[in-house]
């Protein structure tokens, strides 16, 4: 077990406070070094400058204003924490929602993966020094934040799924332009691997560094895609399929030398697997309604409101006291672009939800990061922060 | 237009300096950058002697001497950081284990 | 020495400082725009057109920022390293030979000193700039800059060797130290497209020059010493205002300078077509020149763009086992060849 | 006091046999087992349930404050057993005072922040943790912000 | 002209020397050497010893100093208390300094001749005329020189190994 005390170990060693003011730390991590010369003899993790108390501000809200709250854990990947807490919800109420929203759901949960791992990548590289890969990065990620904006209105926090359905039709046209941009995207991914799989440096930064072994993969807990670069074959997209995600054939990357290399591997090869799972939404996207047939949960959609009286009476209701869950509790995982991400919700029947937990994936990784990065250069430690693609604000939430 | 005896009057005085450094100073760093100012005081007188003699002898002799220089600091920051290791100590009245 | 002549001379020491300093301005814009446009950016543009005044907006503000003195540091080493680094990398610029000879009222108009030990002089001034980062860092009382500093310190020790090793061979074939000796047994072409430039018989010594020079110079792939990623800013992070602008200045002084000797020793100097009336003919070798000075800027700013940084261990490994050997393997041969050549 | 088709479960079965005292109630609700373990057993139950059932992944640890009813704490672990691909909810009910419990960080390491997360959050002590202190809320923080009982409005 | 460089030159040499001497913290003190080092670098070019002038900046300013500046930095002592050392060589010690430098300054002024102007320009020692010789008449020194390098760099390495 690791020790976690601040004691030197010799009395020539230096410690070091990286953040949580620091370029490389991906947000306001604080990193407690011990270093002899450059090299990392003790890492200790400091978090929470980033908590913001949402699983406690969610037992103060209905079960739709919670929401806007999810999002706001992991600005990275916003569409994945809503359908996480939505498909948690309908669990509890026994709904399933429609296929079209459903696979809607899926589609925009890949381009979210896709913008997600884009600014991995970019940041990543720019932490190695690889500067222009960022920008090419962000050069993309904006077109996946029009399409958000298009369908949500939002470019980051988009709220777009809700219990029983989604918020919205998209608006016309709109699968037409993911195609256009999904297009575009297998060249993209080229021209990153161009700039950095063969590149020799980049080899020499990542290969066998920061190795993680399987045993220690699953003895922290680690899930996603550092996971399966640690050859642990696991992916909740397909082996615990949800929102319809068996109806898609997708191939999951796996590597077995869990060094950084294996992880920039497995996530470059993700994205163009998260591609495939697109084209193949876009292709298959069923016709059909957006939202369940739940009166009592689903917001009245279109006219309804200003023809029918009980469909507007539904709407205030809905609005201001939201809708009772029954009694029970509810452990809802889907694969984030970071790993598991789990909401635990318990229900004690009222329009509040009594507890929300959240299971984020990077407070699980990072507790990995002393075993990566110890023993070896400073330099090293950047290179594997970059690896495991934290977000702090789902760490710390 | 100045005297050559200029020249090695200053080399003189500098290498006389080296000496009042090496002794007065107890800072094995210092003590060792005493050492070398006085090789450079003699490099200089070389070098004047040499602009007498109108030979480039004198300059190559210099020549020599740096490449010692350089033998010597390297070898000697090396026996500095040792002795750093062992003692966290750089000054040179605490390193008498041999001294009787 | 008449007084015309040292007031001439003092004359043109300010305006080549101003040249160059100038120049180092343009060589940061130069840089923002080029790396703008690798990475599908637009660069500065707001100042004035194209952003050319993007520089003197930038030294504006970085002289009328809140010059910060951190507590606890060493304050006569940390206020001397600046000012170090930018005289060593200025000093440099004493030595280079920008055209051929142009007298005018008995002072050449395009070098300060024509020096018969040049290029030695050119090395011994940078070998110097060390010490600017080096004090820089350690005087700063901060982890970073300590690490910076010492990062720096031994990385220059390291690829100042190759890049004097790399350099033998230019010599041997010159038989000259002085820069314009140098330039001057590059003239002419072979079948007369071929110019005699020195990269071509030294192209192994082109290349561990550049390489170490870019090194030498703390520019990415080898900017450790300042990798922003691991040490917030290395040396100058607890640098402000015109303190750090001076670093700045030297880096880029530096990138010059390095530009400037690579020119000079491998890529012939400021020789190529002169034509037309006597005016042009006296401005032509210098529009070469800067010619060829651009594009090893713009070399230099490519590599940036395309590389990321090396790790600490790696650089040195590249460094002493690597460039080290391939310049005496380059300097064996070229011996070799000049040996043959003398029988 | 176990539902029959909880019983029939290979889990139960399992710990039925070999800590025969430690399930004190199950249920089988939404497709998810849930076990309610004796708090004082529960290092062995999870170390029988890593060696015997394969549970090597601990997705989480946390915590629900049922204040004011008694016992007012429920600690909750999810397993995983990623050769199955199957859940397994485990519970443990705490008393509102002094609230403690043995950790199971000598199980899985990854219980090591999540039982530090709870212990910040709700109050509650892990023994036998190797550095039980404040994760998310600063050192000098007072109160445990999680538990019910915890002021929402004004300030500090 | 001549005569203000020279004296430029000396006074800052034997100030950076003097200073090197009284500096309590060793940095102070490697500064100080510096100077003296870039002082003397100018002397040297002024007696017509350019290539000379070059390597001392190169090799003992650029290469050595660095060096110890470096260790400095490395090891990151402050300065030393100063103990107590012997008081008869607090109190003979200055005085003798002083009767060894009027000795070698009489040497100096009975074989120097006295009369004998440096005169900027009037030798001037080619960088190729030294190269020759370190290479026909020297080069048995100059190998030797040559291995005691090897040897230095071995045992630096040696020294500075950390044991495992």
């Amino acid at each position: 077990m690791f020790q976690e005390t601040i004691a030197p170990v010799g009395k020539r060693t230096m410690i070091l406070n990286m953040g949580p003011q620091h370029p490389s730390t991906h947000g306001v991590l604080h990193l407690i070094l011990e270093l002899d010369g450059e090299t990392i003899l003790k890492a200790t993790a400091d978090i929470g400058f980033l908590h913001t108390g949402i699983e406690k501000t969610c037992e103060a809200k209905t079960y739709h204003q919670a929401i806007t709250l999810t999002e706001r854990i992991d600005y990275l990947c916003p569409l994945t924490n809503n359908l996480c807490y939505v498909l948690a919800v309908e669990k509890l109420l026994g709904l399933e929602p429609p296929s079209r929203a459903q696979w809607m759901r899926v589609m925009l949960n890949e381009l979210t993966r896709i913008g997600s791992h884009l600014v991995w990548l970019g940041t990543h590289a720019n932490d190695i020094g690889a500067t222009t890969v960022l920008l090419y990065c962000f050069r993309e990620r904006e077109e996946i934040l029009n399409l958000f904006e298009a369908v949500s209105g939002q470019r980051m926090m988009t709220s777009y799924f809700r219990v029983g359905g989604l918020a919205l039709e998209p608006p016309a046209g709109f699968l037409k332009r993911v195609e256009k941009v999904m297009a575009t995207f297998p060249d993209h991914i080229d021209e990153y691997e161009e700039l950095l799989t063969r590149n020799r440096i980049w080899m020499a930064r990542t290969k066998s560094v920061g190795i993680l072994t399987k045993e220690d993969a699953l003895d922290f807990a680690v899930s996603g895609p550092t996971a399966r670069a640690s050859g642990i074959d696991w992916d909740l997209r397909r082996d615990n399929p949800y929102s319809s995600y068996d109806k898609f054939s997708f191939r999951v990357p796996l590597r077995a030398e869990g060094d950084i290399y294996a992880r920039y591997i497995v996530r470059m090869e993700e994205m163009r697997e998260s591609l495939k799972i697109v084209r193949q939404a876009l292709e298959g996207m069923p016709e059909g309604p957006i939202q369940v047939n739940a009166p009592a949960v689903v917001l009245p959609q279109g006219d309804n409101r200003k023809t029918e009286m009980e469909a507007l009476i539904q709407q205030f209701k809905i609005v201001i006291d939201g809708f009772c869950v029954p009694p029970g509790e509810v452990y809802q995982a889907v694969e984030s672009p970071r790993g598991e991400m789990g909401y635990y919700i318990v229900s004690d029947g009222t329009a509040h939800p009594y507890r929300v937990k959240v299971r984020s994936p990077s407070f699980a990784n990072l507790q990995a990061l002393p075993r990566l990065a110890e023993g070896r250069l400073l330099s090293d430690l950047v290179a594997c922060i970059g690896s495991i693609d934290i977000v702090l604000g789902e760490i710390d939430r | 237009m100045i005297p050559l005896s200029y020249y090695l009057v200053l080399s003189a005085i500098l290498f006389c300096l080296g000496v009042a450094g090496f002794l007065l100073q107890r800072n094995i760093v210092t003590i060792f950058m005493s050492v070398e100012l006085m090789l450079n005081a003699v490099n200089l007188s070389f070098v004047a002697l040499s602009y007498h003699f109108r030979l480039l002898d004198g300059q190559i002799f210099v020549f020599f001497v740096m490449v010692v220089a350089a033998a010597e600091a390297a070898v000697g920051l090396g026996i500095i950081i040792a002795v750093f290791r062992n003692r966290e100590s750089l000054n040179v009245d605490r390193m008498n284990l041999i001294k009787w | 020495m008449t007084t015309t002549v040292l007031l001439f001379t003092l004359l043109k020491v300010i305006v080549i400082v101003f040249v160059v300093l100038t120049a180092v301005a343009y060589a940061v814009w130069f840089e923002r725009k080029v790396v703008a446009r690798l990475q599908s950016r637009w660069g500065p543009t707001r100042v004035g057109p194209h952003g050319l005044l993007q520089p003197l907006a930038d030294a504006i503000k970085l002289l009328t920022k809140e010059d910060i003195t951190p507590a606890n540091v060493f304050r006569l080493v940390y206020f001397l390293a600046p000012a170090l680094s930018v005289i060593t990398a200025l000093l440099a610029f004493a030595a280079i030979p920008f055209g051929p000879v142009t007298l005018v009222g008995g002072v050449d108009l395009f070098q300060i000193a024509n020096l018969d030990i040049g290029v030695l002089y050119i090395l011994s001034i940078s070998s110097m700039g060390v010490y600017g980062i080096a004090l820089a860092g350690w005087s700063s009382n901060s982890k970073y800059a300590l690490l910076g500093g010492l990062r720096s310190s031994a990385q220059m020790i390291s690829y100042a060797l190759a890049a004097g090793l790399s350099l033998v061979g230019v010599l041997l074939l010159s038989g000259s130290l002085n820069l314009r000796d140098i330039v001057n047994a590059q003239a002419g072409a072979t079948w007369g497209f071929i110019p005699h430039w020195n990269i071509f018989p030294q192209l192994l010594g082109f290349f561990c020059f550049l390489t170490a020079a870019i090194a030498q110079t703390n520019r990415l792939p080898f900017d450790l010493p300042e990798a922003e990623s691991e040490l917030v800013a290395g040396y100058h992070t607890e640098y402000s205002s015109m303190k750090f602008a001076m670093f700045f200045m030297a880096e880029y002084a530096n990138m010059l300078t390095v530009s400037c000797m690579v020119t000079l020793l491998f890529l012939g100097g400021w020789h190529g077509p002169v034509f037309g009336p006597a005016l042009l003919q006296t401005m032509l070798p210098l529009l070469w020149f800067s010619l060829k000075v651009l594009a090893l800027l713009f070399l230099y700013i490519w590599i940036r763009g395309t590389l990321p940084r090396f790790r600490y261990d790696q650089l040195m490994a590249f460094g002493w086992k690597f460039l080290f050997p391939l310049a005496l393997v380059n300097v064996l041969l070229t011996s070799l060849i000049v040996a043959y050549r003398a029988d | 006091m176990i539902p029959p088709e909880v019983a029939a479960t290979p889990d139960a079965a399992t710990l039925t046999e070999l800590a025969p005292t430690s399930i004190v109630d199950a249920k089988l609700e939404l497709g998810e087992l849930t076990l309610v373990i004796d708090p004082g057993q529960i290092l062995t139950v999870c170390e029988i349930l890593k060696a015997r059932r394969g549970y090597a992944y601990l997705s989480d640890v946390t915590a629900v404050d049922w204040h004011p009813s008694e016992p007012r704490f429920e600690v909750v672990y999810h397993l995983f057993c990623h050769e199955r691909k199957q859940p397994l909810r485990l519970k443990c009910r705490l008393g509102g005072d002094q609230p403690s419990i043995a950790s199971v960080v000598p199980v899985w390491g990854a219980a090591n922040w999540c039982e530090r997360e709870v212990f910040d959050l709700f109050g509650i002590r892990f023994a036998g943790h190797p550095h039980l202190r404040r994760l998310l809320m600063p050192i000098d923080w007072e109160g445990h912000p999680l538990c019910k009982d915890y002021p929402v409005t004004g300030y500090r | 002209m001549y005569e203000a460089f020279f004296f430029l030159f000396a006074l800052a040499a034997v100030g950076f020397a003097v200073n090197l001497v009284l500096q309590n913290h060793p940095i102070h003190s490697a500064l100080s050497l510096i100077g003296v080092m870039a002082s003397l670098a100018s002397l040297y070019l002024m007696l017509g010893a350019e290539f000379i002038a070059a390597v001392q900046v190169i090799v003992y300013a650029g290469a050595i100093m660095v060096l110890f500046v470096f260790v400095i930095m490395l090891l990151n002592a402050g300065e030393e208390e100063r103990t107590n050392f012997s008081r008869l060589a607090g109190t003979l010690g200055v005085p003798l300094i002083l009767v060894l430098l009027a000795s070698i300054a009489s040497i100096v002024y009975r074989i120097a001749p006295s009369d004998e102007m440096v005169r900027f320009g009037d030798f001037h020692g080619r960088t190729a005329d030294i190269g020759r010789m370190l290479f026909r008449t020297y080069l048995l020194p100059f190998e030797i020189v040559s291995i005691l390098i090897l040897v230095a760099l071995v045992g630096a390495v040696v020294l500075a190994r950390k044991e495992s």
